[in-house]
């Protein structure tokens, strides 16, 4: 699954980057993440539920942040194990540009998944990626615009 | 694969038992369980570990179809019964035309139309059917108290629909028909009556004149999982039974859906079949209505 | 013993007779190999990897081996000190191959989803599918490689770290022994080009699909320090597990035992190898002293068998103005998947299939090329057409493309080429005994008024409806000679039996081999009817015991009438002759074999009917009463008998059909379907016509609705029945099988093999009659699956160009 | 903590009260736990193999899509329960004379539940026939003689 998206968000870009990296920001951001602990500056580790319907699958992996240009590019990968279920990785390359005083975020996500999930599931994973990735970068933009309401 | 260990099997005889035993477990655990042909699958692959597993199989309000006023088909009814009742309003046709063709005879002889809506599997035939026919769905809530919620509402996406875990699809309904009404559905998959790789329903009224005045399209088989094309409907409008004025409709339907690419079929193949399965159910669909007793 | 004797008229050969093996499987008493329970007897589950090429950093063991009711938990490590890695000498075919070593549970690494690295034993199956999913692998993943001529580039990652790279086979296999001669001769194929009228050359490509037995694997393992091994297995051939399994757990000869259940639930090469799993099983019920059973779930079997087919050919051809067929070229690159199967280690069957790409016609001269990949795929195994459905789709549509470009019939092309004296050898080297395609040809097209039919499609097409006729020709092996198995699958090719007479007048047949559905105990016991005048219902047949059976090769290869039941036709033969020497005898006439007929349940001394005595009578006089006997003779009625035949034998057909195409969606109706075959004589036509119309479906099957799909990560992506769609009864065609049979000369009842190589002709039949209903819009299709979708493309591609 | 239920399953005409793991199939109670082998699995999870098809209550049924437990109370029919003291059923010797089965590994599903449709259907079209079979995989046959020899039970019956 291959996805291009943009999103605009209402902060300076510094802002937005650091944000980025910010294990916090991160770990109310990503859906259904229960744990995220960093293991380095660039390296964390956390479990994350997903959930389609009734179908639910834990997965346990790091989250590893790399080819960082401060402040306008990065790269997260997630690897999550979902044991019997199978596994899947995400990779998303993050570009941010300034966009009159706000921040114009494009992203480019790749998701692949393995196993019982990707024989069981192989149809709902475009679905169910973009719709991660979505709530994701909108979980982002939430916290971000709340932090930024006093400063608009 | 065989199932991982299932704590608890209850067969309630009522609703108001099943909303009791649902209760006693936190959300998620108890799993309800009516044909069992999709759900079973889950349990057995372990993408669905049910704690407790509710058997729908003795509620007896659950059961059965009523053409009294409208049309009410209980959730546990079976694809058999559905597929075999020849008193279902033409209006209503489509839900006949895709029950006598999900799966196999033997899934039929199990399977039941409230299971299959609030499974809401991507590729289905009963959820846009229940969508193209504009049914009503009766849910009995936690408290007790039953709602009823138009199709419109109750199809969230794959696997996702309105009724809550904790609450029970009692049935699918449809008003009496009004005028001159009929509906259709028909699918297309590699094999005979295999999961469709496009499903299209089409229900339609006609005024006096034989000219649809009302009209929705419904598509299975595409990643989002059956949906309602609106567009669809409204380019029906108007709609005269002319064989010339079905492409500008499947243009319309092309028009506001994205297929996918997968493989069964590239996303160009699945645009044809919504043309050729277009034209075969929106001619269907208009004979009925013109036959039918206002 | 070689009797030349032809009695193919007398009346249970050739009968359709029903089957005797039904009674049992239509009322539920059938035995395979999940019916098979003994005391204490254990359940096991593999543990697979979920990803295709991957190192194994460790595995943990322990949360599984704490689940109560867990047995033992095994991996690779487990098997190091025990068991011998893969290949050993028996498995190895004798062809120049870079065979992998491995273990039989994975250690090092993973090679492709599906990979075995570890079993869980316990004592409820439940119990060790829950325990197994405990099992914690660790993985370093590795750059997959899913794509067999990526696979062969230079630089691409070697999956079998023990040869330099993914090239597991190469051959040329025209031109002779030395590179000189193999240069001259693709100088005379080149020159038979640049003179030649008209040349086609295309890429035709066969997806990856196979055969998928409807009874899944199966292994039951028991261990006693009396007796040692004994294993049931579902297999085609457990003489050669029995050996394998002696090589590979050391364990000496007089301690292994192998049976092959008494109903399989299909096989059709998909059982003929030896795999892995069995070693494993066999391994743990000797470690834990105890009953060990492993029965193949659907997932795990569409992960890892029943795959084949999966090659590219790159074939030219040079032909005449008059449509006479010059010379061929092929370049194939076939994907073998891993190479961890033993037997075939996946080359073997696109090397067959390379072999026979001459098929039925005759050419001057052909230059073919085969390289075989190694990818982070399911080791290709066996199905029936072993090899060459893809090959015999490249050939029988590129006929079809030199007749159209022609302009000639093509079932003409097909006619002026076929080969008319045999014995012949093909310009591969594969030898042909006898029989007669002119005949078969005619007797196809005696099926059909293609005059009629041209006049009909001209009218059809007016009206927008596109019909359209194809044909495709095939050749099988009937059987293989030692002179073919022994390099190829390094066996012998000779059938065996064992035919003992009960003193009531029942007959037991013993045979090494061990069927999955084809009706051997029917058949042999027509076989033993007409050989002793008694009644079929009077024989019983065992096969595939190891501990009770002659050596036998196998249930592959069409084996059947060829080798097994001539060689049961010669123990009867053995066995005749020995009552009439005691007959006459005790008659007090001179006498032998040929003065006494055996009919009705009677010997009858010909020159005297008056001296005769029932077959319960003689056969018991001679078992339980051996006094008063002539000179030199001892009593007992047994005889186990070798048959060779001293040819390679084959079989072959011809298919016609007839399909309708909707251009609106490419969609296609097959309205009809008739063969031709040329079987030798027919021990029982009902079986026969079973056979045929089996394997012309599973060629239908293959062609349009099967296809396993591997994802850029090596992710297995169809291993359900909802994935990978196997043809209803919904979608297939009624199919006519007729005969025009030429007696094998090379076995005693003129029998021929039959059924192995089958559904080879099916695609070429298919696609080549799409293409004719399409021939106004220029379609030529040269790849499977021929689905709707593609060819409706095809279609829209067409009218754009138009 | 239960995990188990007690159910009363009739099989063939026989009473089973038993106590068996709520997850426990259909299939395997019918196979494992009172050994009648004829009913066969050919899939994993899915359910299209048809092998297994049985008669819940007389309707055919695939027992691999269902829990032993939601048979409580029901009965059960096996296609070691189609033949009688008089021989075979009409269908089973049909498919003895018509050659029906090769490998006999999808036959039990195959019977069970044709000779439910031959009830509903008594003198089915060879299109009815096709269609029906779609719940049952065959690999052996190509169908031809399985198709004919449920005509030739259809006709037996309707005589």
């Amino acid at each position: 699954m291959e996805m291009n998206e943009e999103i605009r968000i209402n902060a300076p870009r510094e802002r937005v980057f650091a944000a980025l990296n910010d294990i916090e920001v991160l770990r109310q951001s990503i859906p259904g993440c229960e744990k995220l602990d960093a293991l380095s500056a660039t390296e964390y580790e956390g479990t994350i539920v997903s959930k389609v319907g009734p179908l639910k699958a834990r997965f346990t992996g790091g989250v590893t942040l790399s080819d960082i240009i401060a402040p306008q590019s990065y790269t997260l990968t997630g690897e999550g194990k979902g044991g019997p279920a199978g596994h899947a990785r995400m990779r998303t390359e993050i570009i941010l540009e300034e966009h009159e005083g706000a921040t114009l975020m494009k992203y480019a996500v790749k998701a692949e998944i393995g196993g019982k999930l990707a024989q069981l599931g192989g149809a709902l994973i475009d679905r169910t990626a973009k719709k991660l990735a979505g709530v994701f970068f909108k979980n982002f933009e939430a916290l971000l615009s709340d932090a930024d309401q006093t400063v608009e | 694969m065989f199932p991982a260990e299932i704590e608890h099997y209850f067969r309630p005889q009522s609703v108001g038992e099943i909303h009791k035993l649902l209760a006693n477990y936190p959300e998620g655990d108890a799993t309800l369980i009516a044909g069992g042909q999709s759900l079973m699958q889950a349990i057995k692959s372990r993408m669905l570990r049910p704690v407790c597993l509710i058997d729908l199989q003795d509620v007896a309000d659950l059961q059965g179809i009523d053409n009294a006023n409208g049309l009410t088909i209980g959730a546990m009814t079976r694809y058999a019964v559905i597929a075999g009742y020849d008193e279902i309003p033409v209006a209503y046709a489509a839900i006949r035309d895709a029950a006598s063709h999900v799966g196999d005879r033997q899934v039929r002889n199990r399977g039941t139309i409230g299971g299959s809506v609030c499974w809401n599997y991507v590729a289905s035939c009963m959820p846009t059917v229940v969508l193209g026919t504009n049914g009503c769905l009766r849910i009995s809530g936690a408290d007790g108290e039953v709602r009823e919620v138009a199709a419109d509402d109750f199809f969230f996406g794959p696997f996702e629909t309105a009724c809550g875990e904790d609450e029970i699809l009692l049935s699918v309904s449809w008003p009496t028909p009004s005028g001159k009404s009929g509906s259709a559905y028909k699918k297309w998959g590699l094999a005979t009556d295999a999961l469709p790789v496009v499903g299209m329903c089409v229900s339609l009224s006609l005024d006096g004149g034989n000219i649809c005045n009302d009209a929705r399209v419904a598509i299975a088989g595409l990643a989002d999982g059956g949906q309602l094309v609106t567009a669809g409907g409204a380019a029906l409008l108007g709609f005269d039974g002319n064989p010339e004025a079905i492409g500008p409709v499947t243009a319309a339907v092309i028009d506001s859906v994205e297929c996918q690419s997968d493989h069964w079929a590239s996303a160009v193949y699945r645009e044809q079949l919504i043309r050729n399965l277009g034209a075969e159910v929106i001619e269907r669909a208009y004979q009925r209505a013109t036959a039918a007793q206002p | 013993m070689a009797s030349s004797e032809q009695v193919a008229e007398k009346p249970w050969l050739g009968a359709r007779m029903a089957r005797k093996e039904d009674l049992r499987l239509v009322t539920g008493k059938g035995q395979y190999i999940g019916d098979i329970v003994l005391p204490r007897m254990a359940h096991a589950v593999f543990v697979r990897s979920d990803y295709a090429h991957a190192r194994i950093r460790s595995i943990d063991t322990a949360a599984a081996l704490a689940v109560p009711g867990v047995i033992a938990v095994i991996t690779g490590q487990d098997l190091v000190d025990d068991v011998r890695t893969m290949p050993q000498p028996v498995l190895l075919p004798n062809l120049p191959a870079k065979y992998p070593t491995f273990s039989a549970l994975a250690i090092d690494k993973v090679k492709f989803h599906g990979t075995p690295v570890a079993l869980v034993i316990a004592r409820h199956k439940y119990i060790a599918e829950d325990a197994s999913e405990l099992v914690e692998v660790d993985y370093e993943e590795l750059p997959v490689v899913t794509d067999p001529e990526a696979a062969l580039e230079a630089g691409a990652p070697v999956i079998n770290e023990d040869h330099d790279d993914n090239e597991i086979f190469a051959m040329t296999f025209t031109g002779g022994e030395t590179e000189q001669e193999q240069i001259a001769n693709a100088k005379a194929v080149d020159e038979v080009f640049a003179n030649a009228d008209v040349t086609i050359k295309k890429r035709f490509r066969v997806h990856r699909t196979g055969l998928t037995p409807m009874e899944p694997r199966g292994v039951l393992c028991d261990w006693s320090e009396a007796d040692g091994l004994t294993a049931w297995i579902t297999t085609q051939r457990p003489h050669i597990d029995r050996l394998a399994l002696i090589d590979l757990l050391d364990i000496p000869a007089d301690k292994v035992r192998v049976i092959a259940p008494r109903d399989q639930g299909g096989g059709f090469g998909v059982k003929a190898p030896f795999f892995r799993e069995n070693v494993v099983i066999a391994h743990v019920a000797r470690k834990l002293r105890r009953p060990v059973r492993w029965v193949e779930s659907r997932h795990e079997s569409l992960m890892n068998v029943g795959q084949e087919r999966d090659q590219i050919n790159d074939l030219e051809i040079a032909a005449s103005n008059d449509g006479t067929l010059l010379a061929f070229r092929n370049h194939g690159v076939a994907d073998n998947g891993t190479g961890e199967t033993g037997v075939y280690w996946g080359f073997v069957m696109p090397f067959l299939g390379a072999v026979e790409l001459p098929n039925t016609y005759t050419w001057q001269k052909a230059d073919v090329h085969l390289r075989v990949a190694v990818t982070n795929k399911a080791c290709i195994t066996p199905s029936r057409a072993f090899g060459h459905f893809p090959t015999r789709f490249a050939i029988e549509r590129a006929i079809d493309m030199v007749a159209h470009k022609l302009g000639m019939e093509p079932a003409e092309v097909r006619r002026k080429n076929l080969i008319t004296e045999l014995p012949y050898t093909s310009v591969t080297g594969e030898f042909y005994d006898s029989g007669d395609l002119i005949k078969l040809w005619d007797n196809l097209m005696a099926q059909v008024d293609l005059k009629e039919f041209r006049t009909e499609q001209a009218a059809a097409r007016e009206e927008g409806r596109y019909i359209g006729i194809g044909y495709a020709t095939g050749v099988e092996l009937s059987g293989m000679a030692s002179e073919v198995l022994v390099p190829m699958e390094n066996q012998p090719g000779y059938g065996a039996a064992t035919v003992r007479i009960d003193p009531r007048g029942a007959v037991l047949v013993f045979g090494g081999d061990a069927p999955q559905g084809q009706g051997h105990e029917t058949s042999v016991s027509q076989v033993v009817a007409n050989a002793f005048g008694t009644n079929p219902k009077d024989t019983v047949t065992v096969e595939g015991d190891t501990g009770t059976t002659p050596f036998g090769s196998g249930t592959i290869g069409a084996r059947g009438a060829s080798y097994f039941m001539s060689a049961v036709h010669n123990a009867c033969v053995e066995i005749k002759q020995k009552i009439c020497r005691i007959l006459a005898h005790d008659f007090g006439v001179e006498g032998s074999y040929e003065d006494f007929e055996f009919a009705n349940s009677e010997v009858v001394y010909l020159a005297d009917p008056s001296l005769r005595k029932t077959f319960r009578q003689a056969v018991e006089r001679i078992i339980m009463h051996p006094i008063n006997m002539p000179v030199g003779e001892v009593g007992g009625l047994e005889a186990t008998v070798y048959f060779e035949a001293p040819e390679q034998m084959v079989c072959f057909n011809a298919d016609l059909c007839i399909v309708e195409v909707d251009i609106n969606s490419g969609e296609f109706d097959i309205l009809k379907w008739v063969s031709s075959e040329d079987v030798g004589n027919v021990i029982n036509p009902l079986i026969v016509d079973g056979q045929m119309q089996g394997a012309i479906v599973q060629g239908l099957s293959n062609t349009i609705f099967e296809e396993f799909i591997y994802d850029e990560q090596g992710q297995q992506l169809t291993a359900d029945f909802e994935n990978y769609k196997i043809a209803n009864a919904a979608d297939t065609p009624n199919i006519d099988i007729t005969y025009a049979s030429t007696p094998c000369p090379h076995t005693p009842l003129g029998t021929r093999g039959i059924g192995e190589g089958r559904p080879a002709s099916v695609p070429g039949a298919l696609t080549n009659a799409i293409c004719d209903a399409l021939i106004p819009f220029g379609i030529e299709i040269t790849e499977l699956p021929l689905r709707p979708d593609t060819l409706w493309e095809k279609l829209q591609a067409a009218r754009g160009d138009r | 903590m239960s995990r188990t239920n007690e159910v009363s399953i009739t099989v063939n005409g026989e009473r089973y009260d038993e106590t068996i793991p709520n997850r426990m199939l259909l299939v395997d109670f019918i196979r494992e736990h009172i050994g009648l082998t004829g009913t066969h699995v050919g899939c994993t999870y899915e359910g299209a193999c048809g092998a297994c098809t049985v008669h819940l209550d007389g309707a055919a049924v695939k027992s691999c899509l269902m829990l032993a437990v939601q048979a409580d109370g029901h009965d059960v029919t096996t296609v070691e329960g189609l033949a009688n003291d008089d021989g075979l059923s009409p269908l089973q010797q049909a498919f003895n004379d018509q050659h029906g089965l090769q490998c006999g590994y999808c036959t039990a599903g195959i019977l069970m539940n044709m000779t439910d449709f031959l009830r509903e259907h008594p003198d089915p079209s060879e299109d009815e026939i096709r269609r029906a079979l779609i719940g049952n995989l065959c690999r052996c046959t190509g169908y031809v003689h399985i198709v004919r020899a449920v005509k030739a039970a259809a006709a037996v019956g309707t005589k």
